[in-house]
């Protein structure tokens, strides 16, 4: 298992944290109203708590995909998720 | 004994029974129409039960021919109890569906 | 005529073709050009298909069939479990939704015609109303079909909302109502037949059938039930017939040309999956035939007592889906043809009346019979048609209705019941004093206004013309060569008989 | 309507006749006890692991996929007809006027009472559900969930911003990128079926997963076309995984499972999203032109 570790061959694990990182810029263009700083670090935060939370899908063993150990992993695909959505705020045309 | 007079009140009372409130001919045409229909059909169902035994069927059809004697002109009811009122609907497809089961569990 | 394709090319079309032409035409909404140039052709391109396709099945999703011996196949002759979903598209389907995308041809046309500004999301509810009915006619599925007719109440629903007035989001929000009792009664069903089989393909689970175990016997009794709710609430038979009359009353009378042959459609469908699932019990067609003679005469009494075209006919069109479902539940091959046949006739003239009640609602005062008459001196064509589609309803000669009430009323003499012959040949009596009071008073009486000039509506379409000519030449041939259709419905009746794992 | 309807005898009938019913029913239900037929169902969990690793999604969006689009047309339509009922698209006939449409009219909206606490978390929630929803979606074949359940989740993240905030949602649909999306959703899910059709005539066949024609699964005899390399790799391997499992290691694709459950997303996003606005903002339509 540890080759799989590093060396995600299958992509299947990857696909998710960009599909997430794409919607969440999609969605993110539809969010209105400012934000400070200290909240955009504050959700940050928030979602890497949730993100472990949530740990890595079942069936993921790569680093990449969030898989770390056994008993620990974290989402990568909440986080994209949220950070998709920040980007997607920067963009905001014409919605305010 | 009664007198023509008194036949043609007794006539014009159960023709003026039909329609409630102000009635036109082709209303009127329409209600008489539907009560002879429904006089017909009545005889007909009764007369379904020759399948189970002929004389059962001759009674029904006796009977059924008293009742309809008797409670005048049914259009009315049957009008009212075809309203698209959802009560009634639903009145109607549960004693529809109790006698769907009764007859097929049971029957 | 090679059955054992399981994945003809045609069925998805039916499908996807109404789909992606109505999500589209949603998002149009007002561009009116670019919806009459797409809806025209979308449905123009569904007549053409159903008139050249072939028969087959398709299995959905492309999983084979398990052997029973073992291994997997795609030949859909052999005998073997489907793993996928099945349609079939057969003689009787192909001239069903041949019909039913000529009238959405149709129907299409006049309401680009005569309706103004958004009317992208009413047109793209007509094209999901035959989307459904082809989903229920095609399908070989009970989960599907109950899909199918789940979102057949929904769009029936939605076209009666639309043109917006009190009485129809009345009829609208009732009808729906009771699609959830009824919805619910068949999922209960088809959990139910799950159960005891195992499979939710209709063949499958026929052949899978135990009855053997006369203990599951009340089981399949009670899915009976819940399935005949389901078939009264989709075909609008009694007694939840006045609900359904007024569905057909409120809507503009061309969205009533869909929504009856959506319903005929339903009833055919449902009506065949009963007989062929459930046919062998006792009792079952003693239910469904009293269900269709009730219906018959109770439709037919309260046309009688209408007063408004538009509620005359919606009456008239839930009593004679009695007659259809009089030769279904009949379960002889003569019935069956009789009630498919008389279905698919039903389909045609109940549209050229329709349709001539649609002109009468031009001229702009309703179409009651106390306040519009005199109509056949300002449009006398459309006084003809709907005399001549009144003749085809009530079942004269050389008419389609003439044909297909003389097949029932034979087979109702060779099932033994002389009595179901003398109900059709009332209501055929009644069907024509009920119209033509309606038609004398709103076309032949003469009319006062009329004198003074009033001018008030707008000019009947030239489409609908063509429309109505259309459709009385397919009361005719079907009338003088009843043999065109009746050789389509032999097969399919000849198979609900004698081979039920074909639909 | 009047509520005399089920009082009196016929009230007495209409409870004998539900009793009936219920005997019926439930006679009939306690029969089904330990009668459970298995039927076609060991097939399909017998093909499970060649595919994605939540069973579920199989089942429901390949398998049964076709009957999951037409489901999926019960949300749409559901949308569509709500906001019909609300005025979308009614329509009239040229020159005749029937009476007037019904008018419903908007909520009226009172946030100043609102805790300012609720205020100032509620932009960062709605943030947190969103990017929720995304994942839920994104682990469609191999953990629970789907499309349907991010739609659900998202649209309870529109309706948040809409209790909070009343007509200033921080989430900004507008309805014009409520029905896109809706409608696109729905078409990508009806479209997704073509590459299978084209390929070997079979309708939604998984072009990515590709059980039947690559050999994975011997003994099949009537499938004539194969289908080519190019689109199993297109639609296979960005989802292909490996299944470490009691009997053995599966290399598995769901192939176009993703892909539908993005579809549907999208469509269950702008359905349900869309009758929250219009039954809480209302629909206008000299409002919409003039946008």
């Amino acid at each position: 298992m540890i080759e799989l570790q590093l060396f995600p061959a299958l992509a299947g694990e990857v696909t998710t944290i960009v599909i997430a990182l794409v919607l969440g810029i999609l969605f993110g263009t539809r969010f209105q109203g400012g934000m400070s700083k200290r909240m955009v670090g504050m959700v940050f935060g928030l979602s890497i708590i949730a993100a472990i939370l949530f740990e890595a899908p079942i069936f993921t063993w790569s680093l990449i995909a969030g898989f770390i150990n056994e008993d620990f992993s974290i989402s990568l695909a909440f986080i994209a998720a949220t950070v998709g959505i920040f980007i997607g705020m920067l963009f905001r045309g014409g919605h305010e | 004994m009664g007198s023509i007079d008194s036949l043609y009140d007794k006539v014009k009372r159960f023709v003026t029974e039909f329609t409630s409130g102000k009635s036109t001919s082709s209303a009127m045409t329409g209600y008489m129409t539907g009560e002879l229909q429904i006089v017909v059909f009545m005889m007909i169902l009764a007369s379904f039960f020759r399948i189970f035994s002929i004389p059962l069927g001759m009674v029904i059809l006796a009977a059924v021919v008293g009742a309809i004697f008797i409670f005048g002109p049914m259009i009315k009811t049957i009008e009212d109890e075809n309203s698209s009122d959802l009560n009634r609907v639903l009145f109607w497809v549960m004693i529809y569906f109790a006698v769907i089961i009764a007859v097929t569990l049971w029957g | 005529m090679n059955e054992s394709i399981s994945n003809l090319w045609s069925i998805p079309l039916f499908i996807i073709i109404p789909i992606l032409t109505a999500i589209a035409l949603n998002i149009m909404y007002n561009r009116k050009k670019a919806i009459s140039v797409t809806a025209v052709a979308s449905s123009f391109a569904l007549v053409v298909i159903s008139a050249l396709s072939p028969f087959g099945f398709h299995w959905f999703t492309g999983h084979p069939a398990v052997l029973p011996t073992g291994g997997y196949t795609y030949r859909a002759d052999l005998l073997g479990w489907r793993l996928s979903l099945e349609y079939y598209y057969g003689p009787l389907q192909q001239i069903a939704i041949f019909l039913a995308s000529l009238l959405l041809l149709f129907v299409v046309m006049i309401s680009i015609k005569s309706l103004k500004k958004n009317i992208g999301p009413y047109i793209s509810l007509l094209f999901l109303t035959f989307m459904s009915s082809a989903i229920v006619i095609m399908v070989n599925d009970f989960y599907h079909m109950w899909i199918g007719v789940e979102i057949g109440s929904l769009i029936v629903a939605g076209v009666v909302l639309a043109s917006g007035e009190a009485v129809s989001q009345k009829a609208a929000l009732k009808y729906t109502f009771f699609s959830a009792l009824s919805g619910a009664g068949l999922a209960i069903a088809l959990a139910l037949i799950l159960g005891v089989t195992g499979y939710s393909n209709i063949s499958d689970a026929i052949k899978a059938m135990p009855l053997s175990n006369g203990s599951l016997a009340s089981i399949l009794y009670v899915a009976f039930g819940f399935t005949v709710l389901s078939w009264v609430y989709a075909g609008g038979l009694a007694p939840i017939h006045p609900l359904k009359a007024d569905v057909y009353g409120a809507s503009f009378p061309h969205a009533t040309v869909l929504l009856q042959a959506q319903s005929k459609l339903m009833l055919v469908a449902i009506g065949l999956l009963l007989l062929r699932v459930f046919g062998t019990l006792p009792f079952a067609k003693e239910v469904m035939l009293s269900i269709s003679v009730l219906t018959m005469m109770l439709g037919v009494v309260m046309a009688m007592l209408q007063t408004d075209f538009r509620w005359t006919l919606a009456y008239l069109i839930v009593s004679h889906s009695g007659l259809v479902t009089l030769g279904i539940s009949l379960g002889t091959v003569q019935g069956i043809i009789g009630g498919l046949f008389q279905a698919i006739n039903d389909v045609v003239y109940m549209s050229v009346l329709l349709l001539a009640c649609e002109g009468v609602y031009y001229f702009g005062r309703g179409t009651s019979i106390k306040s519009v008459s005199g109509i056949a001196k300002r449009a006398p064509w459309l006084a003809i048609a709907a005399i001549l589609g009144a003749f085809a309803a009530s079942g004269v000669p050389p008419f389609n209705g003439f044909q297909s009430e003389i097949i029932l009323i034979q087979a109702s003499l060779n099932y033994g019941m002389p009595e179901l012959a003398i109900v059709v040949l009332m209501v055929s009596v009644t069907t024509f004093i009920a119209l033509f009071k309606g038609i004398y008073n709103i076309f032949l009486r003469p009319d006062d206004a009329l004198n003074n000039n009033e001018k008030t509506g707008t000019p009947v379409p030239k489409i609908l013309y063509a429309c109505l000519a259309a459709l009385i030449f397919i009361t005719v041939l079907f009338g003088v060569y009843p043999q065109l259709a009746i050789n389509f419905l032999t097969e399919a009746a000849l198979k609900v008989v004698y081979i039920p794992w074909v639909p | 309507m009047d509520s005399k309807g089920l009082k009196g005898s016929r009230g007495i009938i209409a409870v004998i006749a539900l009793m009936i019913i219920f005997v019926g029913v439930s006679t009939s239900l306690l029969q089904l006890n330990g009668n459970v037929a298995r039927g076609i169902s060991p097939e399909y969990n017998e093909l499970a692991p060649y595919e994605a690793p939540n069973n579920l999604a199989s089942w429901v969006y390949d398998y049964r996929g076709f009957d999951t689009l037409i489901e999926t047309g019960v949300i749409y339509v559901g949308a569509l007809v709500s906001v019909l009922a609300i005025g979308r698209g009614i329509v009239r006939v040229k020159g005749v006027e029937g009476d007037a449409p019904v008018a419903p009219s908007s909520m009226e909206f009172n946030v100043s009472t609102l805790n300012v606490i609720l205020k100032y978390f509620g932009v960062p929630v709605i943030i947190l559900l969103v990017a929720y929803a995304l994942l839920v979606l994104t682990g469609a074949a191999t953990s629970g969930g789907g499309g349907f359940q991010c739609g659900v989740i998202f649209s309870s993240a529109y309706l948040l911003g809409m209790i909070f905030y009343g007509r200033k949602n921080p989430l900004n649909l507008s309805k014009k990128f409520l029905i896109a999306i809706g409608g696109v959703g729905w078409s990508i899910y009806a479209l997704l079926g073509l590459p299978g059709y084209l390929t070997t005539g079979y309708w939604q066949y998984n072009v990515g997963a590709d059980l039947w024609t690559s050999g994975v699964i011997p003994g099949v005899d009537g499938m004539a076309a194969v289908v080519p390399d190019i689109l199993r790799q297109l639609f296979g391997d960005p989802f292909r995984l490996l299944l470490v499992m009691s009997d053995g290691t599966y290399a598995s694709t769901a192939g176009i499972v993703p892909l539908i459950n993005i579809g549907e997303a999208f469509n269950v996003i702008g359905a349900i999203c869309l009758i929250f606005l219009v039954f809480v903002y209302g629909w206008n339509d000299e409002e919409e032109k003039s946008r």
